[in-house]
């Protein structure tokens, strides 16, 4: 090839659907059908210890097609979260109840993690308890504030 | 930079810069996922830095690219912002620091001298040793003795960059600076060594949070890699190993095969030889990997991979002398220079036995038909 | 130099040069030995018995009828190693790529999985040919040291080759590294013992076929 | 240096004139110089694979491992090692092949001679392509020349050098010639100036199957064949050939070669003898130095010859079924293929086939000389009990041959066994089914 023009170009037919009947067979990984029966051990720990667990995606070798049959067979449930922290993270849950799937992303909007949660709901949304216990305080001090501005008619702020 | 002796918190540090407890949770995680840690472990490891000290760090450059340095600063998770600001204090480096001249070499002295036997000692670029050192002087000092001297008062040495682990492209053959590795040259402290040509940030990064969090140096393999990054081959974990496994090769760079996304053994992919974190970490924030981009592992994170052959020949190939691939050019000069000695020392043998044959006839054995069937 | 560059590399060479140096020795020191003419009145001529005895390369691949009784399961044991040895050695696609750097040319290979299959096999066949000869007791009888050295540098160089693929007990450089210094072992022992057989055998069926032809007799 | 007749002195019965250090130093130098590119090449090829010992009846009867025929050889095959091989200097400076011992080889004189008919069977089964029985002649010969020849063998090897007959007769054979003619009222032409065809007689015809011996001339008379018999060159075996002496051998086919030229024969005639077919058609010419002035054709092949051209007519012989013992050295090893056949097929022989047949048949047992070696009976009456069973399993009435070693060898089973069935000649059946020229007998 001398030049960059000799090089034929052509198209692959998207691998983001997958063709009908490809199944969880699909992607080459083959790791679909391992990640599955990985999650039907995690939700059977929450049932009987009520502890489940998660799975770090970005360490799966995983294609595409893998990725699409993954989101397949979970599906989508009811409730979607964003967290805004160090970047945006979104928490959707699946359609498999106890099961969620989790992006981080960083300030700039980078996928720095993509983790699927075997739990209730997923750990890091619930407030910490030696956070809640900072709440009174907090809110004390805003009543106060509010008590304050009412007297002294200052404006709005926050800490 | 802050002054360290008695530092401050990470936990607190985090506070002052306005990151929540999610935020560092979340940082945590996506470090500990880049770091292929099981998940449960970002979480402990947020819990346990915000209570560690923030260590201070000394980065050393010698005879380098600084394209670790590029690499370091493109880190996604963590990035270099949050590793500087929130978890280490970086007290030294020529490039990133606004000081310059005398102002810049009394920082790494009072760093040296204020974190005596805790601080962590960053070098990228190999040591060159020849004509007395001359070849790399900062402040019209030697390389070999700033490195020496830094060295000293160090908890760890991190060694950023085939250079400086390996000794790098400036050890090649033929060497002319006489350079070598920092573990040629430093010996009695523990060195991490993190090559690749360049590293992947995330793992330089990651090693550096992995040793502040827990103060201690990582499983090391026996080249010194952390074994929670260099662990695995890049072929294990390639997400083309099904193709191998099916026998399903690009044949070159423009065929069938290799727009099918073929495995690219055939094409000097080193792979199966080469440990290092690329196809699972990946390059420029989790995007790809030279093989997700169709071009084989040449190997950098290996000791001496300048020196084993074309980046192209095939890992089973024979190689020829030092460096060069072989070819059917020394099969046939090897064989026929083997082949000419056999055929005297053949001719010679048989020469023997016919005279030994000859005497025994002369000898009064009467001539015999030879060999009818 | 580490293992793997050793062994691909100085090892390699020098091992070929001792091949092709030991093989020509062994060769040319009995092919000049004396010819005798054959004076007698031959048969069949030279065209005709030339002909018959190539094709005793071919029919003696395989036992004749009145053998097949007593020697087709051996001969069966035998040749089924050697075909795995072949498949292995020819078909596997890293090996095509190393004959090919050395040779210029390549060939489609076949699938690692089914190439792992078949060294499995091989090395089982190979397990049972050497409790074969252990237990025949004509085997037993004429074996010698270079049939078990043979055997087992054999065997090691095909055990390396699975260790290398299954990455079991070493890192895979090492066991490449291994792998192909029992290879180079395996050439450097090739010409001083029996695996010279390899260059015997179809000459040697085609010469005494020959002769046999000549002679009309049975071949 | 001794000669190889001074060996055979040896050999007589006074061991000591040759120590067997000198023995053995003989038998290696004898083997050493035989050695050519094409026996090297056998020695070199084999790959212990055993697989020859399954064509051997002397192993299938016993399942002894050291009857093995390339075991046979295997002094021989380390002493080319040691001697001559590519790598002999570094097999001799690491002591990796020892030397052949003077007991190692007396131990082989058992496996060469006694447990080896020479029949090549070997040959064909080798999957290297091994003409294991080409390695064994050279091996006897170097047995030969160590003194190590049985007896039996180099005594009537000695004898029939030196008189030109195996052993001492009454009469003189010439005159046991001329008698059976007489007695079996056929001309036996003797001694003529000038023939087309030279003829020998087997010595055990004379001995055992005189009849044979008749039938041979009468075929000869009926096809009117210019031929004769030569008083100095008239006995077809050749002992040499057994015992292992080259140049015995040579000078014992010498005779026939002579006889052959002086009558200016364009033939001569191999009679009913394996053996003596391999020594006078394979490997005469080579002992003589030069290709023979005639040809040498076997009787059944001069008989399929006329046949072919309409100059013998045979009318049917009435055998019942019968099957036939194909002689290893004519058929196998000789290439007479077709012949007995063709003659079987125009007698209209009902031929039902042994087991093995043609080029595999299975050697009667006596071939090699192993008849005459009189301590090797018992195991060759072991090995012979395959044979026997063939043929009974045929459930041919009549049994034919056509070399009358392999006839000789039958008879003594016969005896032995309390065999029911007695072999027959082929050249026999032949000389009674002669149509003659007004198409009676």
């Amino acid at each position: 090839m001398s030049r960059l023009s000799d090089i034929p170009i052509r198209v692959l037919p998207s691998v983001a659907a997958p063709a009908a009947g490809d199944g969880l067979g699909g992607g080459l990984g083959g790791g679909v059908h391992a990640i599955l029966a990985e999650l039907v051990t995690l939700l059977e720990g929450l049932v009987d210890l009520e502890h489940g667990g998660m799975i770090d995606l970005h360490s799966l070798p995983m294609d595409p097609r893998d990725r699409t049959a993954l989101q397949h067979a979970l599906g989508k449930g009811e409730v979607h979260a964003t967290l805004d922290a160090q970047g945006l993270s979104q928490f959707q849950e699946t359609s498999v109840p106890g099961i969620w799937w989790i992006e981080h992303r960083d300030p700039s909007g980078e996928l720095v993690a993509e983790l699927l949660e075997v739990a209730a709901v997923p750990a890091i949304l619930a407030c910490a308890r030696d956070e809640i216990a900072t709440g009174p305080g907090v809110l004390r001090s805003r009543i106060a504030g509010l008590d304050t501005r009412a007297g002294q008619g200052g404006h709005d702020r926050h800490q | 930079m802050t002054d360290t002796s008695d530092a401050p918190l990470v936990g607190e540090t985090l506070r002052r810069h306005g990151i929540s407890r999610r935020g560092f949770i979340k940082f945590c995680t996506a470090t500990a996922s880049a770091m292929a840690l099981p998940p449960w472990m970002g979480v402990a490891m947020a819990e346990q830095l915000r209570n560690a000290p923030r260590p201070s760090v000394v980065y050393l450059s010698f005879q380098e690219c600084t394209g670790c340095l590029e690499s370091f600063t493109r880190s996604f998770a963590p990035t270099i912002e949050q590793l500087i600001f929130n978890v280490i204090s970086l007290d030294y480096d020529e490039t990133l620091m606004a000081a310059a001249g005398d102002a810049a070499e009394s920082a790494l002295a009072k760093a040296m001298h204020d974190n005596f036997g805790k601080y962590v000692l960053v070098v990228d670029g190999s040591i060159p040793t020849g004509a007395d050192g001359g070849y790399c002087t900062i402040g019209g000092r030697s390389a070999t003795d700033i490195l020496r001297e830094a060295a000293k008062g160090a908890a760890a040495i991190v060694c950023v960059g085939t250079c400086s682990s390996y000794g790098g492209i400036a050890f090649a053959d033929p060497n002319p600076t006489t350079a070598w590795p920092v573990s040629a040259i430093v010996e009695d402290k523990p060195i991490i060594n993190v090559p690749g040509c360049p590293p992947i940030a995330e793992v330089i990064t990651g090693t550096l949070l992995q040793f502040v969090t827990t103060g201690k140096v990582p499983d090391l393999d026996e080249q010194r890699r952390p074994k929670v990054f260099f662990g695995n081959t890049i072929h294990d974990r390639c997400y083309r190993r099904p193709f191998y496994d099916q026998g399903k090769f690009a044949k070159s760079f423009d065929d069938e095969g290799a727009r099918n996304g073929w495995c690219l053994l055939e094409l000097g992919c080193k792979g199966p030889t080469t440990y290092n974190a690329c196809a699972t970490v990946k390059w420029n924030g989790g995007t790809s990997f030279p093989i997700e981009s169709g071009h084989g592992c040449i190997g950098c994170s290996e000791p001496g991979f300048w020196d084993k052959g074309s980046l192209y020949s095939t890992l089973s190939s024979a190689v020829w002398g030092k460096a060069g691939e072989a070819g059917p050019r020394q099969v046939l000069e090897v064989g026929a220079a083997a082949v000419a000695v056999g055929v005297v020392l053949g001719v010679a043998s048989a020469g023997v036995s016919r005279l030994r044959q000859h005497r025994s006839e002369h000898d009064g054995i009467q001539p015999s038909g030879d060999d009818q069937p | 130099m580490d293992l793997l560059g050793f062994a691909r590399g100085p090892a390699f060479w020098g091992a070929l040069a001792v091949f092709f140096l030991g093989v020509v020795w062994r060769i040319v020191s009995f092919a000049l030995l004396r010819i005798r003419r054959d004076r007698n009145r031959p048969r069949n001529g030279m065209a005709k018995s030339i002909g018959e005895g190539l094709l005793v390369i071919g029919t003696r691949s395989w036992p004749h009828r009145e053998f097949i009784g007593r020697t087709g399961a051996g001969e069966a044991l035998g040749y089924s190693y050697h075909l795995g040895l072949f498949t292995i050695v020819l078909l596997f696609t890293p090996h095509i790529a190393f004959l090919g750097s050395l040779l210029g040319f390549t060939w489609p290979g076949l699938p690692s999985s089914i190439v792992t299959i078949v060294s499995v096999l091989t090395a089982t066949l190979f397990l049972a040919v050497l409790f074969r000869r252990v237990t025949n007791p004509v085997m037993r009888l004429l074996s010698n040291f270079d049939d078990y050295f043979s055997w087992a540098i054999t065997m090691l160089v095909i055990l390396t080759g699975l260790a290398a693929t299954a990455h079991v007990g070493a890192r895979y450089e090492t066991l490449l590294g291994l792998h192909i210094l029992s290879f180079d072992a395996l050439l450097v022992w090739f010409p001083f013992g029996k695996l010279m057989h390899a260059f015997y055998i179809f000459p040697s069926r085609a010469i005494n076929g020959i002769l046999l032809s000549r002679k009309g007799a049975t071949s | 240096m001794s000669s190889p007749a001074f060996v055979g002195i040896a050999t007589r019965g006074s061991a000591e004139f040759m120590s067997p250090t000198s023995q053995v130093a003989e038998a290696m130098r004898g083997f050493s110089s035989e050695i050519g590119a094409l026996s090297a090449f056998r020695l070199e090829s084999c790959i212990h694979c055993g697989i020859c010992a399954d064509s051997c009846h002397f192993y299938i009867a016993t399942e002894d491992p050291q009857y093995t025929p390339i075991w046979k050889v295997e002094p021989f095959k380390q002493a080319y090692k040691r001697e001559s091989s590519a790598f002999a200097p570094l097999f001799r400076l690491f002591g990796l092949k020892r030397e052949v011992t003077a007991a190692q080889l007396a131990e082989w004189q058992h496996l060469l001679f006694d447990s080896c008919n020479m029949c090549g069977r070997c040959s064909l089964i080798c999957p290297m392509g091994i003409d294991v029985a080409a390695l064994i002649e050279q091996a006897r010969h170097a047995m030969f020349d160590a003194g190590l020849a049985p007896k039996e063998l180099y005594d009537k090897a000695a004898h029939q050098r030196q008189t030109g007959q195996p052993e001492e007769s009454a009469e003189p054979y010439r005159d046991q010639l001329l008698a059976i003619g007489r007695e079996f009222n056929v001309e036996m032409p003797m001694d003529r100036p000038e023939a087309d065809v030279m003829l020998c007689v087997p010595r055990t015809d004379i001995e055992h199957y005189p009849s044979a011996v008749a039938a041979l001339a009468r075929v000869m008379q009926h096809l009117g064949v210019s031929c004769t018999f030569r008083s100095d060159g008239l006995v077809a075996e050749n002992y040499g050939y057994f015992a292992g002496g080259k140049s015995w051998q040579r000078d014992i086919s010498l005779r026939l070669i002579e006889q052959a030229i002086a009558c200016k024969a364009k033939t001569l005639l191999v009679p009913e003898c394996g053996h003596a077919y391999t020594a006078l058609r394979w490997e005469a010419a080579d002992l003589y130095g030069k290709p023979l002035p005639f040809q040498v054709r076997h009787v059944t092949e001069f008989l399929a010859d006329a046949l072919r051209a309409g100059d013998l007519k045979l009318r049917a012989a009435a055998t019942g079924p019968t099957t036939f013992h194909d002689p290893c050295q004519l058929v196998r090893k000789g290439g007479v293929q077709d012949a007995p056949r063709a003659i079987m097929k125009a007698l209209g022989v009902e031929l039902h086939e042994l087991e093995n047949h043609g080029g595999f048949a299975f050697c009667c047992g006596g071939g090699g000389g192993v008849l005459d070696i009189e301590r090797a009976a018992p195991l060759r009456y072991r090995t012979m009990e395959i044979k026997l069973r063939e043929i009974d399993d045929t459930g041919a009435r009549t049994f034919l041959t056509t070399c009358s070693d392999c006839r000789r060898t039958f008879d003594d089973a016969q005896a032995h066994f309390g065999w029911d069935k007695a072999p027959e000649s082929l050249l026999e059946l032949v000389a009674a089914s002669l149509v003659n020229a007004e198409g009676t007998n």
